[in-house]
């Protein structure tokens, strides 16, 4: 288990989210050279996961969905490992056997990326459950996207974890975007935490792209959870700098609206501030870019030099 | 031997397997109201009712049984499988694959099935091959009282995912259940009646109607075997061709409709692996390609009758 | 189609309870019998039932649930047929095929009786659509109970409805049990009209128990639904007199909570109402009541002369 | 004639139907933004974007088309499904018998099944048999350009409910493609290649591998059938028995687990009524009893081969 205590402070989050973008950013190359398959990039969203998954402890559990990236590297899941499942490669966390989409890393304490949009909103009360009834410490992080706000699975989840007061801190990233549908198509409100109320449950909307207002509110709501053994529906409003899959030309998004969200990249944000404080030079936090590079073209190498599982292995794991 | 009904076989099975396990616990919509005992004896925490919202109680078992937990889900009336496909297709028949090995998902799924109460084709639709046909699963459909325990014992110890359907018709009528400790593995059918002439394979309700099929064979000089499948996945192969090399004649009988049921599946594997002893078509008898009937004399016409079973037979050996 | 209009008045509206009452009643005793088989009665929910009907209008259309009798009868349905096809005989609205659980009436703009709990949530939206592409006038009214509201269906439905603005009055019978759960165990709010904020959508509660104060909330609501083309939802809060399903002995059931309820039932207060007023004697009451009892014996007789389908009738109207 | 890839065969077939028909309409998650040719042609009532939310896209695709209109919604991958499964079973599958022919429910759904994306098992699992063991339903794959858009224009002016699923594989490989009205009937399989010594009975895209496999075969000596089944409910028993009465042999092929699969249905039938013809096993060939894999070379895997079709034809044959 990572040892998320102490808290991470400003510099640390800075990091963590330079090393998600350049993840992401060595997945987008390796896609467009055809080395690695395409993904759901979590770019422009750094903040919203990193921030959250900051505020958890060692001993909380963590559900996400395809955009799951940043959920995972924060929680200090290895990026070589990661390339490697993501390439359906033998040592990915999976055995190569879940690709991009649903990995798992159990030794972290991540149950469940679903690529069945809702699938981490079905389970994640069943594993608050567990927690509750076996006595266990850790609350359960459950991120999922605006759109699986629509879900009727969203609705149900939602009322059962209020109902039975499970500890489940729910994380809606609404990133503004469902796929190649905008959130205004499909909901009439502009804020999913709205909705808690209907589940006398406690709500609140954070500004997504700064991270440590995401990391305070984060750290508020989980600590709700943890005293209160009830739920919390926090909501990180962000957006999907990169659009839904790799490669996605967005020809379909309002470009006024990717403007104004892009001038806010969260990156951008947390470097200006740290500058700005006398935290870091801009040759420090240059450095500091390289650095992170260079530890991902080794990531790279090494999910590049994993074999193929043999084709006996996918007759494995099927049962237990 | 005592006896009981497979509803309060059932709670046997439930009652001895909480004991035994802190960990198993049971939900579902009106399951704490319905097994008021289980309640008394085990507490709410492990007695659950829940909103009306199969998804959510299916995906919970799956999040649950991921980490730590047994339970075991009442779903109800098997129709309303439907609304929890997801939770149990997609998460627990496949997020053990599909995470590595890393997680397994001990939980147990059950279902009412069949005709018998005339209430249409809302409550009443056979849809154990769907789940057959889905990876990572088990499926076990139980004929008599003490299948009903002893099967329901080993599923809530099995480490996988375990679809358990009862059959309406079956689930108040009184048999002979063992007291305390009964498994029953899955994958070993049960020989109902061995015979060498012909081959009458089945599960749930219409074993019942093979067995009586078969009586009135054996007054025509017709030694008909009859084999309970008790759990269609794994199915027990072994046991089918077996019987069939024996007899040369199959007639696979269930309630769920013919096209593309679970007779399907039996009459394939015999066309292939014991075509050569084959001394006559295959025959396949289930339900009509149809929704069932709410009236109650034509719901019982949805399941093979003995009469057609015999007939069946009957011409296959002739 | 019905002339629902001119509205109903508190006498009609009484004789129509009297009327559902009367159906459940010989069901009741019919399944006592062994001769019907048992069903969801309305028993204690008449005038939340009646009053919403009577002011619909005859264009209007209707899906329903389980426990439907108030609504196709208060519809114009005939008893005769009802019970024909709740006996699963030839002559009943649906040849048999129904039974129970299932009636609908396309003539009296039926569409469903839903008894998946939430069937009529699912296609409440797609009638509604047709309604509104084709340019009909009708409004579409969708009856559902208090654990309805708990499935999925519900939150995607009204969603749905709301972001594409079509003329759905939702109802919920909020009778305070789902089966053999009660609504506190299910959900943290007392009233599920309060869900309506999170699509942004208007809804109110009403004494469902109160037929005028029934018919007065529905004509409002069906009133925006109509002018402004758009979803509401309406909460009648009533109580479910005689247990889920014939027979049931209730011995769940809060003996306090049953009491106070019994003593609120629909019937007794707008027969009171209406002698208080004057503008029926007792003895005319009793006297309606047995013509009503009256009818629905021969209703029975009809429905008992009606033969089974035959057996091949069950293959036939699987496809059109 | 004009070539276009399956992709804009679908585009084409739902472009004609909707000019041919106002109550023809489309939506979906994203089908809007993804069909911009159509969205500008009939406008954003007829072309609609939906919310996240598959049960009720089909719950109101069922409402809709009770009343009047004829819509056709787009529920993206076949896994997705589960969440859409009481709208289609137990509305649109049975509302029509329910109701005593009341209603009718004319609807189709696309979903696109099959490996070739490399996207995993929540994405890629082939459910084609538990429509077809459904009451009330059709259902149809196409295995050609030509046919997408002749099969798509058929369910769209069927009246009622069909599954329409779309390989993946296949999908974005240009083919000829008939202009304007083309219209294949269900129920009529098409005879991709004519032979006289085994049949090989398919539908999606491993209908092309066995064709590359009676290829192989022709060199040998062996003269393979290959039967295109196109739509699966209703079933061409017709063509699938004169085929099996001919040749005496077949090898049932899909990429679906062959675990209570389609292929144990022709299995069966074969094995009823074509008894006396068959000269050796029926053999099924289908996907394993496993979540698909996610790595590309191992999702190829998943499909059977030409080379272990024609292994199986060949052994069947000598
Ligand atoms: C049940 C289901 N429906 C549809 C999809 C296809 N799909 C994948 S991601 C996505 C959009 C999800 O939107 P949101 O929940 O807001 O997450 P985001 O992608 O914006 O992070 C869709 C439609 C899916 N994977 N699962
Ligand atoms: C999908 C589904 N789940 C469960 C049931 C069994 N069932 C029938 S009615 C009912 C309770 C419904 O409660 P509510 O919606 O409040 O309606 P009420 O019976 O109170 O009128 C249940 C659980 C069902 N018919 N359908
Ligand atoms: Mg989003
Ligand atoms: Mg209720």
């Amino acid at each position: 288990m990572p040892a998320n205590h102490p808290l991470p402070d400003e510099l640390a989050l800075f990091e963590q989210m330079l090393r998600v973008r350049a993840y992401e950013e060595t997945i987008v190359a390796g896609s467009a050279a055809g080395k690695v398959p395409g993904t759901c990039t979590s770019v422009g969203q750094e903040a919203a996961g990193v921030g959250v998954v900051s505020a958890l402890r060692a001993e909380d559990l963590i559900l996400t969905n395809h955009r799951s990236a940043a959920h995972l590297l924060a929680r200090g899941a290895d990026p070589g490992r990661l390339l490697a499942e993501v390439m359906g490669r033998r040592d990915g966390y999976c055995k190569g056997k879940s690709g991009s989409l649903h990995i798992s890393v159990k030794a972290l304490g991540v149950i469940l990326t679903s690529t069945i949009v809702g699938g981490e909103l079905s389970l994640a009360t069943g594993v608050a459950l567990s927690q509750k009834m076996l006595g266990r410490p850790g609350i359960v992080a459950c991120f999922f996207g605006d759109g699986a706000a629509c879900e009727g699975i969203f609705h149900e989840s939602l009322n059962l974890a209020a109902v039975w007061q499970l500890p489940v801190l729910y994380v809606c990233e609404n990133n503004q975007w469902q796929a190649f549908v905008h959130r205004r198509e499909t909901m009439h409100r502009d804020h999913v935490s709205e909705r808690a109320a209907s589940y006398g449950m406690e709500g609140a909307t954070v500004d997504g792209n700064d991270v440590l207002a995401v990391q305070r509110a984060a750290l508020e709501a989980a600590e709700r959870v943890r005293a209160g053994g009830r739920p919390f529906l926090l909501e990180t409003y962000t957006y999907r700098s990169r659009g839904h899959f790799e490669p996605d030309d967005q020809a379909y998004v309002d470009a006024a609206e990717r403007a104004a969200w892009l001038a806010r990249d969260p990156i951008d944000l947390a470097r200006r501030r740290l500058i700005e404080s006398g935290r870091l030079s801009a040759a420090a936090a240059d450095a500091l870019e390289r650095r992170v590079r260079d530890h991902l073209a080794a990531a790279l190498a090494y999910a590049e030099a994993s074999p193929y599982p043999d084709a006996a292995e996918m007759l494995t794991d099927v049962y237990a | 031997m005592p006896t009981l009904t497979p509803f309060d076989a059932v709670g046997a099975a439930l009652a001895e397997e909480m004991r035994r396990d802190p960990t198993v616990l049971v939900f579902g919509e009106g399951v704490a109201t319905k097994r008021q005992d289980l309640l008394a004896e085990f507490g709410a925490a492990r007695v659950r009712n829940t909103p009306l919202a199969e998804g959510i109680i299916a995906g919970t078992a799956a999040g649950a049984a991921a980490t730590g937990l047994r339970p075991v889900i009442d779903l109800l009336f098997a129709p309303f499988l439907t609304y929890a496909m997801d939770a149990l297709v997609n998460s627990a028949g496949k997020l053990r694959f599909v995470s590595g090995g890393q997680f397994s998902f001990p939980l147990v799924t059950l279902a009412m099935t069949g005709g018998g109460w005339g209430v249409g084709a809302q409550h009443n639709h056979n849809l154990e091959a769907w789940f057959v046909h889905s990876p990572g699963l088990k499926v076990a459909m139980p004929s008599t009282a003490a299948d009903f325990k002893g099967l329901l014992k080993t599923a809530i110890r099995d480490e996988n995912p375990v679809l358990f359907f009862m059959d309406i018709g079956l689930l108040y009528q009184p048999g002979e259940v063992p007291a305390g400790e009964h498994l029953v593995p899955f994958g070993q059918a049960r020989i109902a009646r061995g015979g060498n002439d012909v081959s009458l394979v089945s599960y749930g309700k219409t074993v019942h109607h093979c067995l009586t099929a078969a009586e009135t064979l054996a007054q025509e000089g017709i030694d008909a075997e009859v084999i309970d499948l008790r759990s269609l996945k794994p199915l027990d192969e072994a046991a089918i061709l077996a019987s069939v090399e024996k007899t040369g004649r199959l007639v696979v009988v269930h309630e769920a409709a013919a096209r593309a049921g679970l007779g399907a599946e039996i009459a394939a594997l015999a066309g292939e692996k014991a075509f050569a002893r084959l001394r006559a078509p295959v025959v396949r008898l289930g339900g009509p390609d149809a929704p069932a009937a709410a009236s109650y004399p034509l719901e019982q016409a949805f399941a093979p009758s003995a009469e057609a079973i015999a007939a069946a037979a009957r011409r296959l050996c002739t």
